[in-house]
């Protein structure tokens, strides 16, 4: 390590910067920026986070398919977003430049490693020229860094192999960034030791690189000023850092404890559900058997089964798996019993786009069972918002004895945002009794069991869990006798369970949506999931802009709340953005016969606080 | 729990529900087998659970006065591992026909099997599809008419002893349903099996397949044409036990005692670890119209699915300690505001 | 035989008569029923018949659940369903008596077989007394028979067992009701000739069973008169009576030969979808190959192969499988190829009621795929419908390159009419031509081929199938750049694709909607399937009371007809009556914000004349 | 068509795709052998279908320059049995790895053997889950540590030997994806074959499973651990053949040969009706860390699905002519009006 005498440059404050780390997937470009999000959130600052895969598990070394980024965007005040382009691009090869810098705002600055840019790599990347030369960077600031080389030399005195050497570069870009934005040192020491531990000549390389790309900030005279971020005046107490999946992993192992029930999950690996599945496997000491079934058919039916059995039981999948527990479903509905199913939707029709998010799967949530067969849905908002959404699912699905669907997304899915921890203390008891007596008597004045004598305020049938002595009893798919469970091909019999499945669904206890934003407002913006974020954001512009807007976003989309048709009805004009062709606006057409305006987005990407923004504009200049 | 189960009756395990299986059925004497049975057991009835499919054989469930589930259409196996997982202490019997089993729920069925799940499964096999009024079934002969194969099907069927031999089955047997006694001595060695243990059931629909296994299992035919199976003894069949088994070429044969001696004959031994020599037997028959063996195949011991899962549970536990939520939720790293 | 001297008895006219067969599974009273629907035919009546079987293959013997039932009607005037409820019921035993006198109209008559209200039967009926004599028929008009013993002696002489005997009592029951309403004799001699060919003993027995009852009759004072039905004003022309799914079997077959195309059916058996699989697979002389399944998803799967392969490919079934080919559909949506998904709708959630009727598959039609997926919707209204709409969906398929679904349903599979033969040279022309050339270049001006190459008016893609030289190409369900079809995750691209294929599906070219009944009525009742016939019904009755109504019956379900907004929008009051909880009503709701009243029934049983009139009464009454 | 196929170069059989597997992906060398082995085989691109599921082993189709179909998950068997039946002119190759055709498709995959449908299903079993970054799969040992399992999986893999035999496949055979020839001569033989064939090519996955076969396949080891089946020979094996294989107590066993003479060896024989011996030689090795045999298992003539299924079409032509609407419809009897 050098350690050269810091110049003085003025320190600017900022109140927010959106950083994108891109780099080839072999870079550890998310491993920079979860480390840089970490300090950040350690500074206090609020933050929100954005990783993007590339499809290919590992697409060819530096191509445009093989570039991974990470988006991290850091402020002084509360946000809900990612936000919606970057302004500082950090690439670290031309394919990273070349993929990535149509996102960066105008003006923004690049920080980029020159040593990547020799001929191969830009072929490989599709360019013809060199983009540092040839004008491509004109309208942004850019500052070339020759990262690979400094990183080389300053890890040479370690020992490291040249080869070995570059892989610390990002740890070289880190440093720089942490110099910019004057994070902190040490956290990331404590880090690459944690993490590397073992691996001595690991640990020497990344902190050489580190220290590299600090003091290259403070030395090199390439940058005019660095800057502050202060903290955010967030609500205090204590935070972590979560992505939605597994704040909905935790929110599960969270509900299992709230119960007071053993956890089932029968499930099966897609893109992007696994990682629930990955982080339930991890929490076996919560008593939580997870099971990788050889499909989503036995996947669901797994958890049926065990259901019947006294757990609470999950399963989760992506879309395509959705359209495979139809099946399952449906005689889950048909046989009452609780059961969360998990849906973290993709990128269609058909396998569609793997690795990006949509809204689109709400219509089958709703109708894709045959026949009349209704399930409560419900959808969380943001990545911590998981957590909560989770225990509410599991709630209704055990109160009521019923599927709950759950619609989260691929966006939702990797994003994270720092989270309030909650107070574990004040978290609902969800528990119910399975039942253990007799609930009727026969003709001979005999206790007996019936296993579909309704509970008069939810409607929901008794749970008697095989081993319970005396409660013998049979069910399954065909209609049932209402009470006995018997067999019944009784015509009035089985219009009276169908209208009962449906009421009792319809009945769900679900609370009064609020209106955010501008109560008094003639315009409304509705939402469900993952735009709750960049609808919040833009009601928040708008009001800036001087306009008013209101924004209601539903967490339970079936049953709808009691007061959304008066809430809704108040405005003039209910725009509805979704990352679909207008799935919610069909529901509440249908339902409330209100001309709501669909605002439909299907490229893959999430809505951006610009384009709902502007949409609200065009929306009320048209009214 | 430890409890002695109290002491039951065939009769305590009907249920209310009228049997709605087509007179003559051979489901009656499956059902009447299984009643009998339970009572030897010594095993509670809440403690039991029946889980099956759709088809005729499925609503087997409806008759067993214990905890039941009727599930769709070939899903059984899956719906039972789950409740198997769930429930360890249960004991499960999963129930279907070839359709539902070998059909659309094949693969249920193979991967319950390799995963060793504690189910105990009967294959109720009628060679056709029962309750959907006869179409053939995996299990029908080459050339079987049915309403969907006028000319005759085109599908070589499954051998199911085959089927689950070469998907790593702890646990084969089969057995008929002219045979009380068989079915009942083959169910309780089902029932003893810790791990996955199919039975195929040759049960006789008289509506659409009848007499699919007269040949074999009719009173005067059984000498012939039933090869009993019996742990540590030779192979051998026939009313004066004149014909046997015998290893040969690397396949099993049917020879006359006569010719070879006694002493040649294969000694059936349903422990070996490597399950070839119970294909070879799953091999002698290419149907129900020649000598075919019945018993038990193969009963090896293999660690049980459930059992395995909740070892890591407890093993996790004790590496862990219980789970604790507000530990789980600061797992990741947590600051403070 | 004895020959005895007719009485003379009045021969009263009658306009029409609802007969209901009913008896044990083992009486024969499917074929006495069809018997006596085809010499009625014959004699130029309309007619329309309607089957009843247990839901079990044999039920025990006498008891309820195995009563076998038919019911017929026919009548000298056009009608389009079988009648709500029968006039006479013949009942062979006390459970056929029990199960289905709750169905017969007030003051109709019943033949009932005497003999077989012994102890035993009645109380596998479950009666408690004879209600042959406790009063239960007051209010009926019974006429008691002897028909067992009646039947044995006619048939003694003929040296039939006394146990084989009473199998032809069934033909007695036929006889006695072909005199009373005037049917003649050789039709059935004929039959029973040609149907027992080669059973000597068999044809002798039921021959004099039939004359026995023919003649009883005519002599046994018991009936006060015999009737007569005259022919209907029928188009004339050659008939045929067929029910729903050998229709649509049929259907399918013309359309292979309308397209030129070699068909491919893959299936599963399910009740009440199976026959159509039987049918199919007897024609194989028709270049029909028939492929039964391991299960839906399967079917489903190696149909999108066949149709890959150049074939005109099916896949029917059942609304559980449906709820299976969610997957498989959305790849052939995304493969952008023909198929045709036939699901025959019956009681549900789940395994439901197998054997009865719903129209509850609608939604799931729509909706039960990931993401947003279109398909178009087509159902027939009549049993003889379903062979046009089989092809008309074939033709859609055709030439938009998508699955289409077909919705049918249990009460139109078994139900039949009486078909006036079409002209076959007057069916449509459906074929499409497979690509055989490039229709691209590449930048090198070489030719290529662009599997995702629109149509400029259909949008359809070209269908270029293996064994055409040179137009080797890789299609798949991950979202394709538009033209190539090669793999693209770019977003705008994606975008595109969804745009398309919903623009695609929404331009099928749909034939407007014709308003029946009274062009100029306030009222309006919408229909689609099977409701067709009763609804048909209710507005003449509606306006035989002097009330004004119009009808509007959808074919096509997506895309709707472009006329229909306009069309609806002209009634004050428009109900819907679906044997569902209002889906249809949904779809107009959303799409037209149109407040129409959902008249909805779900007890497995079709909507009868009455209960339509009566909602449609109310529904002017409210308004 | 009796046309002569165009000469073509392995080049002719590439497209302008980019291969997208992980540099050093075992994928590699399985296309490499199937583009070198195409032009041999001399037939049409044209007329040649590669069908596959979801996974990385089934993007292989986008990188033949033939007719080909990315479908979904699990069911490429089934996509590819229509196909077959709607042409049989075509011939067509299956490929999944072991989650696609093992895990989700298991069932079509054992329902196409059964029915002996024209593919050629070559099942690349890397004993992982790839695509979705590394989950174990039905053919990952027991206790294998992935994502989906910290602390090792429970479940008993399949043997896809075992599992194809057990399931009546009249081709079974193995290679992997380090002996280019070997694989040619294994696609080339279930090419040859009329009817299903599988080849299960045991291939590495160097991201999640880096190394699975390495004991076996790696060069150096090949001797010692790889059995090479060949037809008419006696089965040995080792640098000097000093190992071999023989049946004894009803199933194959290693043994020296030296101990029992180069005459006790078993004789591999493929065409054996009785499937056990290749079934017993599917259990010598219960996994890629022991003498495992590779090449053909088994490969018998048994009449072909489309092919019975086009009998039958001719059949039908023959007795009731050719299909005539008309006449159809008037099937069932008609009146006048
Ligand atoms: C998803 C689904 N597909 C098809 C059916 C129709 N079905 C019910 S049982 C059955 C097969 C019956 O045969 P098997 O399993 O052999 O039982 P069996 O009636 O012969 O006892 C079929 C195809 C169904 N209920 N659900
Ligand atoms: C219906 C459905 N379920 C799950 C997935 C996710 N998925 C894609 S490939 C795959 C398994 C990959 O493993 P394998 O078949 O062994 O192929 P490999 O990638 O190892 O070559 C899974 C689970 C999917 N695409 N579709
Ligand atoms: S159809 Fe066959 S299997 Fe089903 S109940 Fe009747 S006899 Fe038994
Ligand atoms: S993940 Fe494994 S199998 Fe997939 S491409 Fe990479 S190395 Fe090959
Ligand atoms: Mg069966
Ligand atoms: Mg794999």
């Amino acid at each position: 390590m050098t350690d050269t005498a810091p110049r003085e440059l003025p320190l600017q404050e900022l109140a927010e910067v959106i950083i994108r780390f891109a780099g080839d997937s072999g870079d550890g470009m998310q491993l920079t920026g979860d480390q840089f999000t970490s300090i950040s959130a350690a500074l206090g600052n609020d933050l929100a986070t954005l990783p993007e895969f590339p499809a290919e598990i590992r697409a060819p070394q530096g191509t445009l398919a093989g570039v991974s980024a990470f988006q991290v965007r850091i402020s002084d005040f509360a946000i809900t977003t990612p936000g919606d382009a970057p302004t500082v691009l950090v690439a670290m090869n031309p394919a990273a430049l070349k993929a990535q810098l149509k996102n960066l705002v105008q003006g923004g600055a690049i920080i980029v490693n020159t040593d990547a840019f020799n001929e191969r790599n830009l072929e490989k990347a599709g360019y013809e020229s060199n983009p540092l030369e040839d004008g491509t960077l004109d309208g942004y600031r850019s500052y070339p860094v020759p990262m690979s080389q400094i990183t080389r030399d300053a890890v040479a005195e370690h020992g490291v192999k040249p080869r070995d050497a570059e892989r610390s570069k990002n740890f070289f870009a880190l440093g720089l960034i942490s110099w910019m934005y004057t994070r902190p040192i040490e956290p990331t020491m404590e880090f690459i030791n944690t993490k590397f531990h073992g691996k001595e000549l690991v640990i020497k390389a990344n902190e050489a690189a580190f220290h590299a790309g600090y003091n290259f900030g403070e030395t090199a005279e390439l940058f005019e000023s660095h800057y502050e971020i202060k903290p955010a005046d967030l609500p205090s107490g204590e935070y972590t850092n979560v992505n939605g999946n597994t704040a909905l992993a935790w929110g599960c192992a969270a509900a299992g404890q709230l119960a007071r029930l053993p956890i089932f999950l029968g499930s099966y690996p897609i893109t992007p559900a696994s990682d629930i599945l990955h982080d339930l496997s991890e929490l076996k000491h919560f008593g939580i058997r997870t099971f990788q079934a050889e499909d989503e058919i036995a996947a669901v039916a797994s958890a049926v089964g065990a259901a019947f059995g006294g757990a609470l039981s999950f399963t989760t999948t992506s879309g395509p798996g959705v359209a495979l527990k139809g099946e399952g479903m449906g005689l889950a509905v048909s046989l009452e019993l609780p059961l969360i199913v998990i849906d973290i939707q993709r990128g269609g029709p058909s396998t569609g786009l793997p690795t990006k998010p949509e809204q689109a799967d709400l219509m089958m949530a709703m109708y894709g069972r045959h026949s009349e067969s209704p399930m409560p849905i419900i959808a969380p908002r943001s990545p911590a918002d998981c957590f909560n959404v989770a225990i509410e699912a599991c709630r209704i699905a055990l109160r009521y004895r019923t599927p709950v669907m759950l619609l989260s997304d691929g966006y939702l899915a990797t994003s994270s945002e720092p989270w309030l921890l909650p107070d574990i203390d004040s978290l609902p008891d969800i528990g119910v009794d399975f039942h253990t007596g007799f609930n009727g008597t026969n003709e001979d004045g005999e206790g007996i069991f019936l296993p579909y004598l309704r509970d008069p305020e939810t409607l929901a049938r008794p749970w008697a869990i095989p081993g319970t002595p005396d409660l013998m009893h049979r069910i399954g798919g065909i209609e049932k006798e209402d009470g006995t469970g018997n067999i019944s091909y009784d015509p009035e019999n089985h219009q009276k369970m169908v209208d009962l499945r449906a009421a009792k669904i319809e009945a769900v206890d679900v609370p009064d949506v609020e209106v955010a934003g501008d109560m008094d407002a003639d315009f409304c913006m509705l939402g469900w999931g993952s735009t709750w974020g960049a609808i919040d954001a833009a009601v928040e512009r708008l009001q800036q802009a001087g306009k008013k807007a209101a924004h209601v976003h539903l967490t339970h989309l079936n049953p709808l709340p009691k007061n959304l048709e008066e809430v809704l009805s108040k405005f003039e004009t209910v725009i509805c953005p979704e990352m679909n062709a207008g799935q919610l606006v069909n529901l509440i057409r249908a339902k409330y016969l209100l001309d709501i305006k669909p605002v439909n987005k299907m490229n893959g990407v999430p809505f951006t606080t610009a384009e709902i923004e502007s949409a609200a504009l065009k929306a009320m200049e048209a009214s | 729990m430890t409890d002695t189960p109290t002491r039951t009756e065939p009769a305590d395990w009907a249920t209310d529900q009228e049997v709605r299986w087509c007179p003559g059925c051979g489901d009656y004497s499956i059902l009447t087998a299984m009643r009998m049975l339970m009572p030897e057991l010594e095993v509670d009835r809440e403690k039991t659970v029946f889980i099956s499919g759709i088809g005729c054989a499925a609503r087997f469930p409806y008759y067993m006065n214990t905890y039941g589930m009727h599930g769709i259409h070939g899903r059984a196996p899956a719906i039972a591992t789950g409740l198997a997982m769930a429930r360890p202490d249960l004991d499960i019997w999963v129930i279907g026909g070839d359709g539902d089993m070998m059909s659309i729920g094949g693969n249920h069925l193979i991967h319950a099997l390799r995963r060793n799940v504690n189910l105990k499964i009967l294959l109720f096999n009628n060679m056709i599809y029962g309750l959907t009024k006869g179409q053939f079934s995996p299990t029908s002969e080459v050339g079987k008419v049915t309403k969907s194969s006028p000319m005759g099907s085109l599908d070589a069927p499954f051998n199911p002893v085959s089927v689950a031999l070469g998907a790593e089955a702890s646990f084969v047997a089969r057995t008929h349903d002219m045979d009380r006694q068989h079915m009942m001595e083959m169910f309780r060695r089902a029932h003893e099996h810790k791990g996955a243990s199919i039975v195929e059931v040759f049960q006789n629909c008289n509506v659409f397949n009848d007499g699919a296994f007269e040949e074999i299992t009719k009173k005067q035919n059984r000498d012939g044409n039933l090869i009993s199976l019996e742990q540590g003894k030779p192979i051998q069949f026939g009313a004066d036990g004149e014909f046997g088994v015998v290893v040969e070429n690397g396949a099993a044969k049917i020879v006359a005692v006569a010719d070879v001696g006694e002493a040649a004959l294969l000694v059936h031994d349903e422990t070996k670890a490597d399950p070839s020599t119970a294909f070879m037997l799953s091999r002698l028959s290419r149907g129900p119209f020649e000598p075919t063996p019945i018993g038990v195949f193969r009963a090896i011991e293999r660690i049980e699915y459930a059992t395995s899962s909740t070892a890591q549970l407890a093993m996790a536990q004790n590496d862990k300690g219980s789970g604790d939520l507000s530990t789980l939720l600061r797992s990741r790293g947590t600051w403070q505001v």
